[in-house]
């Protein structure tokens, strides 16, 4: 029924990355809120702003730039949670190409996620000043697929990675840490807030939506913080959802172990001030800004303060 | 039976090229490896090696040929390492654990038929438009044949969302996907097929002032059979083709399209590779039925000799 | 709403109908023009129809945006559609169709010079052109690299089978009356390739050749799918759906539409002039 | 009593390269029981003519009736049997198939149907081999058959276009035969046409001889031959007396050759 | 001189329904400068014994010589002109071009290949047409220049397989006058398959009868006509007395119809 059923819309594939809606889920935390909680893997083809959109899902996870785009291309999008407290993207480079800091970059050439997910890195290298439309002094930016392969066959110098994911796959295909170099956004002070929940502004108006996004927060808080505490069984849980069969069990526990670190700091609230510093990082950048002015209403505390109290 | 030996003999050529090529592929892999584990590989750095050609390489480290063969991640896997990931996930596993290549057909298979039945009914109904009714047949083909110029995995997305907000999930739209890339091998085969009849034929009809639709139903249809199995074969294959594309945008879940995402987004070349092979061998088995029915069909119509 | 936006759709599709109904029946059903208006027509129906629904019905332009907003669209980014439709038709679906197209016919003529190789190569090539693009694709990106060669390896895998199928059938569709003339002449292998056989298969070659067009634009844009530099038709579509730009992903899709279009009436072509002597051709 | 009355019957076929004059101020009149073989060079319109009266194709000036209709209108009222120039038997029926085929169409009942197709087979001594398919039958049986198809609905009139043009001299001997004895024994109107002036002569209480560009009749003959042919009446001097006015006839149309 | 000489040739297909015999123990001698006809029901081999000489079908048993070679060496020594029943032009020539083919394969030059294809255009009353496609032809026309392509390279041998079939008798009996004149103009040895007696008759030096299952010879009539042969011969004494005989072969050896 309308009031208890949620359907959340994933931005990847099942894995750790979304461990506490998972446990939520399988240890009855959703069911005990009264809710029946419908999780939808993502894809590489699938944008969540768009699922929300059509109605076919209550609520998605995103990035926030990628969210904030959307909601200035007219799509009103509100974060109600953030359960990763920090960031998990960085650039992974080979040592021996020379680079050693982000001027290095000039020259080389980076892999990039595009699908929304390029924001971050365009933001940064615009405030850095290097050019990313392939000019001399610039990087060439290639579009990275889903693999770290264009790092192991040295097609690329750099390409994104999660420290959560690609990370471990680079080490996994036998390079040691030390033959790489890795710059994490965090560091560079150019993070940007990660795999918040989402819901359309127009349903906040309804109290019997925010009534049940209260209660969904609340449970998957639970989830995260179990999972936080029991990693290996939370892997667990998820490799048990993971309908391709293909997930590897000790790539999951890793994982977990990783996103644990993300989510540490977050209660589900989202820190003003790490949305401000996301919103500064975003318009900081010059030429391609991602938004163009400081959004209004893009985030509420509505559900969390209830949620939370 | 007569083609078992010449189709083992290219196979067999085509599996020694493949043995072949698997060393200068992955030497550059396999010399990284190697170097990590301190063996002593030329050239020593991995930047200096990346100014030889696989071959090249490979003929200044032949000693590293055995390891090329055995790589947890390769860039092209041996034949063996394919066919032990496929007699692994296929043969060794319950049919319905989600690690049987079995359970994962079957997902894409039961999308690949619905679609397919949509498609070809909704190819079969175009064409019998197209054949009675001019206007239709002078506006809808220039379109039918844009429509196949789309790239489907642009659209495939977007119809997803567009079902997905009328609330249908789950099977119907990835059959959507398969549907609409067979609609099209039928649609031109059934129209050739249902205009196959010569003057006379048709003429032969009309002399004995038959109706419409006895001329469909006596003359048209059966003329047309012939035409309407080899659209069927070439449309079998499309639609597990869609099928496969469809199971990207609709979360990679399950199924055959879904085990290649993953494989490749988590570094394990055998579970694409063995995905691969499986969604070709079942279409081909898809289209060895169908040719069978054919057979059996021609024969019973007595359109075929021996 | 919802009752007026489908009764006014359903008005526009009548009056497309019915012009197009009076138009093929009329006498001047046969004249060029014609034959260009009626499809023209039939778009034009489906385009207003499309426009009126989504404007009725409120449709989010994040979902489908209305035609109108599309062609705003194209008009304002041609030089990016441009470069776009150069790295991917251009370098990628060409390279990659001519490449295809060589290796099929080398192929074809040498299974067909034993019957042999043609038992053989036809089975095994039908097992590999139903390897689906998906899972190939990325296999050709991790080889060859992001840029447009793997593009073209993809399209030249894609085009090959169809091309060889077509090519070995028509090498043989030849009378056997037609090949004892030959033999009365005394002629060897290559004056039969030469004076018969290629001649004779034109037809089916450029049914394979046409059905390889469509093949060729759907393989490029999809295999930009699994890696890409930023440019191409199908990186700015799986962009361009990531910024819920749709409007651009359509503008790239007709695009699309209009290369394949473009390059199936251009082989259409070639063949009239080819095979002009083949029964299909005159009236 | 005419079945078959033209009255200077025209038909121009539009062309890419300009109008085509396939019959030009045709006149005939055709009696019931009339044996009229049509014979002409190629292209003179025998068949555009057979065509005209089968109501196959739509003269644009004149008229012509059968049975004193419309031939449209005979063509509803399944006034003929029409057997083409080469058999087009319908591959995927059996020979029994086949000739029930106008018999659905025309909706006999089961019964009736099995009945015709038993006695028309028997007729053109195909008997035993309804239940074979067209192709494993020689050309000469596959032509016997789709003679029977057109007899197997009874009509009056049989309007048969070259039906023996494939066939070897002595199976086409042995059809003639059998077909002048069909003719004598139901009294049905026939229209014939061939390239053979022994067959046209053979068979015909009337000849048309035809001429090309502009299709028109140049000689309309009545056979002098009794009803009763034995195949030796070919060696008559009254055989070869008509046959030499059927050539010459022909040759006179024929500048071009 | 003996140019084609058969020595008990046996010649047995296999197919799926078992063995047919489609030549057994035939002799012939055929001398330099006949004209030979073979006439006989379908199926009798005419089309297969024409083949065995042309070095197109290899017997299974007894032998064959043409000028004293075998018939693969004389096929490669390019010694025949052959004729197929249908005329088989290629429809992505035109008339001039499908006459250059055989001239072309065999390495004239372009002058001689031109001036050839002008003379049997000629030959064969299709000047004019040498730019013209097949399919822009008349059936006649198109047989005429399939004619014109076996003569243009001159080989002493015209095998020729019901090369008349389709077309009309007024135009059939037009090409057999030319083709007497050709062959006496000529002296080639020409081996001629028709299904029409009078056509046999009319044309040949030499007539061979042969009856199916198993394909043989039963009669070979040397024709008692002379040499000049106006078009009415066909109405002579002699001439009628040839073509009984010829009938009544055929007759034997047809049982089944
Ligand atoms: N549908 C058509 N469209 C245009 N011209 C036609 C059509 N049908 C016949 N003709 C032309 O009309 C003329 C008469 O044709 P018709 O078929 O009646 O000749 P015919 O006497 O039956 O010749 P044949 O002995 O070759 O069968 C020919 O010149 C032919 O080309
Ligand atoms: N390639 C073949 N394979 C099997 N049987 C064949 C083949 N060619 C001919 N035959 C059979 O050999 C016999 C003689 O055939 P052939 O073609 O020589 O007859 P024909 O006298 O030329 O007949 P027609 O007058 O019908 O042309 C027939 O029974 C035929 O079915
Ligand atoms: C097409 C596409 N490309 C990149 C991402 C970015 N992304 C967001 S979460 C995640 C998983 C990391 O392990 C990745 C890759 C996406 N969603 N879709
Ligand atoms: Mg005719
Ligand atoms: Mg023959």
């Amino acid at each position: 029924d309308e009031a208890n059923d949620v359907t959340l819309q994933l931005q990847w594939v099942t894995q750790s990355q979304f461990a506490g809606y998972y446990v939520a889920l399988e240890n009855g935390y959703y069911e005990a809120e009264g809710l029946n909680v419908t999780i939808l893997p993502g894809g590489p083809d699938i944008a969540p702003p768009q699922v929300l959109a059509g109605g076919g899902a209550d609520a998605m996870l995103n990035w926030m730039p990628s969210a904030l785009a959307a909601r200035e291309r007219g799509l009103p999008v509100v974060n109600i949670a953030q359960p990763f407290k920090t960031s998990g993207l960085m650039l992974t480079c080979w040592k021996d190409t020379g680079i050693e800091s982000v001027e290095d970059f000039r020259g080389k050439t980076i892999g990039v996620w595009f699908f929304g997910n390029e924001y971050p890195f365009l933001s940064w290298m615009s405030q850095a000043g290097i050019p990313t439309d392939g000019s001399e002094d610039g990087v060439e930016v290639l579009r990275q697929g889903f693999n770290v392969d264009p790092l192991l066959n040295r097609e690329a110098d750099c390409i994104s990675t999660m420290t959560y994911n690609e990370y471990g796959q680079v080490l996994d295909a036998g390079v040691s840490e030390d033959e790489l170099v890795t710059f994490k956004y965090e560091d560079q002070g150019v993070a940007t807030l990660e795999d918040g929940i989402y819901v359309l502004e127009e349903n906040l108006e309804d109290p019997v939506f925010v009534d049940k996004m209260v209660r969904f927060v609340r449970a998957s808080m639970e989830g995260w913080k179990w999972a936080e505490a029991n990693p290996e069984a939370a892997a667990g849980i998820v490799l048990d959802y993971d309908e391709t069969g293909a997930q590897g069990e000790a790539a999951q526990i890793r994982m977990m172990g990783e996103v644990a670190k993300l989510t540490a700091g977050s209660d589900g609230s989202l820190d003003p001030a790490d949305f401000q510093r996301t919103v500064d990082t975003l318009l900081a950048g010059g030429s391609d800004p991602v938004i163009s002015q400081q959004p209004e209403g893009a985030w509420t505390s509505v559900i969390t303060d209830q949620a939370l109290n | 039976m007569k083609s078992l030996l010449p189709v083992l003999s290219v196979v067999g050529a085509i599996l020694l090229f493949w043995v072949v090529s698997v060393v200068p592929m992955n030497m550059h892999l396999t010399a990284d490896l190697a170097q990590r584990q301190d063996v002593a590989v030329t050239p020593d750095t991995p930047v200096a090696r990346q100014d030889y050609s696989g071959i090249g390489l490979a003929l200044r480290n032949t000693h590293l040929f055995g390891m090329t063969y055995t790589l947890d991640r390769p860039r092209l896997p041996s034949p063996h390492q394919v066919a032990v990931e496929m007699w692994e996930t296929i043969a060794l596993r319950s049919v319905t654990s989600r690690r049987s290549l079995v359970y994962h057909g079957w997902v894409t298979l039961s999308a690949t038929l619905l679609g397919f039945a949509i498609g070809t009914g909704l190819g079969i109904l175009l064409a019998v438009g197209i054949v009675y009714n001019r206007a239709m047949d002078m506006s809808v083909m220039p379109w039918a044949i844009a429509s196949q110029t789309i790239p489907i995995l642009a659209l495939a997305p977007m119809i997803i969302v567009m079902l997905g907000s009328i609330g249908i999930q789950g099977l119907f739209p990835k059959a959507v996907i398969s549907a609409y890339l067979s609609f099209f091998p039928v649609v031109v085969g059934m129209v050739k097929g249902l205009r196959s009849p010569d003057a006379m034929q048709l003429d032969l009809l009309r002399t004995y002032s038959a109706s419409p639709n006895q001329g469909f139903w006596k003359l048209r249809l059966p003329a047309s059979v012939p035409y309407l199995f080899a659209s069927l074969k070439i449309g079998i294959s499309a639609s597990l083709v869609g099928a496969i594309v469809a199971e990207l945008p609709t979360g990679a879940r399950a199924g055959f399209g879904a085990r290649m995402l993953v494989g490749d987004q988590y570094g394990q070349p055998m579970v694409t590779w063995a995905a691969l092979f499986a969604a070709a061998l079942t279409a081909a088995a898809l289209v060895g039925l169908f040719s069978l029915i054919e057979r059996w069909t021609l024969r019973r119509m007595g359109m075929q000799a021996t | 709403m919802t009752g007026t936006a489908i009764i006014s759709a359903l008005a526009v599709w009548g009056a497309g109908w019915f012009v197009n109904a009076r138009l093929a029946n009329s006498d001047a059903a046969q004249s060029r023009l014609v034959k260009l208006l009626i499809p023209v027509i039939f778009g034009l129906t489906i385009l207003i129809m499309w426009e009126l629904l989504v404007r009725l019905l409120e449709v989010s332009p994040v979902i489908l945006p209305p035609p109108t907003m599309i062609a705003e669209r194209f008009a304002n980014e041609l030089p990016t559609l441009w470069a776009d439709f150069e790295q991917t038709i251009i370098k990628g679906a060409m390279t990659g169709y001519i490449i295809g197209m060589v290796a099929a016919f080398a192929v074809a003529i040498l299974a067909d010079r034993s019957d042999f190789l043609t038992r053989g190569i036809l089975p095994v090539g039908g097992f590999m052109a139903a390897l689906p693009i998906v899972g190939t694709a990325p296999i050709f990106v991790r080889w060859l690299g992001s840029d447009w060669h793997s593009k073209a390896a993809v399209v030249a895998v894609m085009v090959f089978f169809p091309i060889l199928v077509n090519t070995v059938a028509g090498l043989r569709d030849t009378t056997v009356m037609q090949r004892d003339l030959m033999r009365t002449y005394g002629a060897g292998y290559w004056p039969t390739l030469f004076k018969l056989r290629l001649p004779a298969a034109m037809p089916f070659i450029f049914n394979g050749l046409k059905i390889a067009t469509t093949l060729a634009l759907i393989g490029a844009i999809v295999a930009e799918f699994f890696g890409s530099p930023t440019v191409g038709m199908g990186f700015r579509i799986s962009t361009s759906v990531g910024r819920l730009a749709l409007d651009m992903v359509w503008a790239e899709i007709v695009v699309a539409a209009i290369a394949g279009s473009a390059l199936y009436g251009l082989v259409a072509w070639i063949e009239g002039r080819v095979t002009f002597w083949h029964p299909s051709q005159h009236k | 009593m005419a079945v078959i009355l033209a009255n200077s019957l025209n038909l121009t076929f539009q062309t890419n390269d300009g109008p085509v004059h396939a019959l030009k101020d045709v006149n005939l009149e055709i009696n019931k029981g009339d044996f009229v073989s049509f014979i002409g060079p190629s292209g003179c319109g025998k068949t555009t003519f057979l065509r005209c009266i089968a109501g196959l194709e739509t003269p644009t000036g004149g008229d012509i009736s059968v049975n004193g209709m419309t031939p449209d209108e005979a063509r509803m009222a399944r006034a003929y049997g029409y057997v083409f120039q080469a058999a087009g038997l319908y591959p995927w029926r059996t020979i029994g198939g086949n000739i029930k085929l106008p018999l659905e169409i025309m909706g006999f009942s089961k019964a009736e149907q099995n009945e015709r197709v038993g006695r028309v087979l028997e007729l053109v001594d195909l008997a035993g081999f309804e239940k074979k398919f067209p192709w494993q039958l020689s050309g000469g049986m596959q032509q016997r058959a789709s003679i029977a198809r057109a007899l197997a609905f009874d009509a009056d009139i049989l309007l048969m276009d070259e039906p023996f043009g494939a066939l070897d001299e002595i199976v086409r001997d042995h059809l003639n035969e059998q077909l002048l004895q069909l003719w004598a024994r139901t009294e049905k109107t026939i229209g014939f046409v061939t390239h053979s002036i022994p067959e046209a002569v053979y068979l015909s209480t009337k000849i048309v001889v035809m001429s090309p560009r502009p299709g028109r009749i140049t000689d309309v003959i009545d056979s002098p031959l009794p009803k009763e042919r034995p195949l030796d009446i070919r060696d008559s001097a009254e055989f070869i007396a008509v046959a030499h006015r059927v050539r010459d006839g022909l040759r006179a149309g024929h500048v071009d050759v």
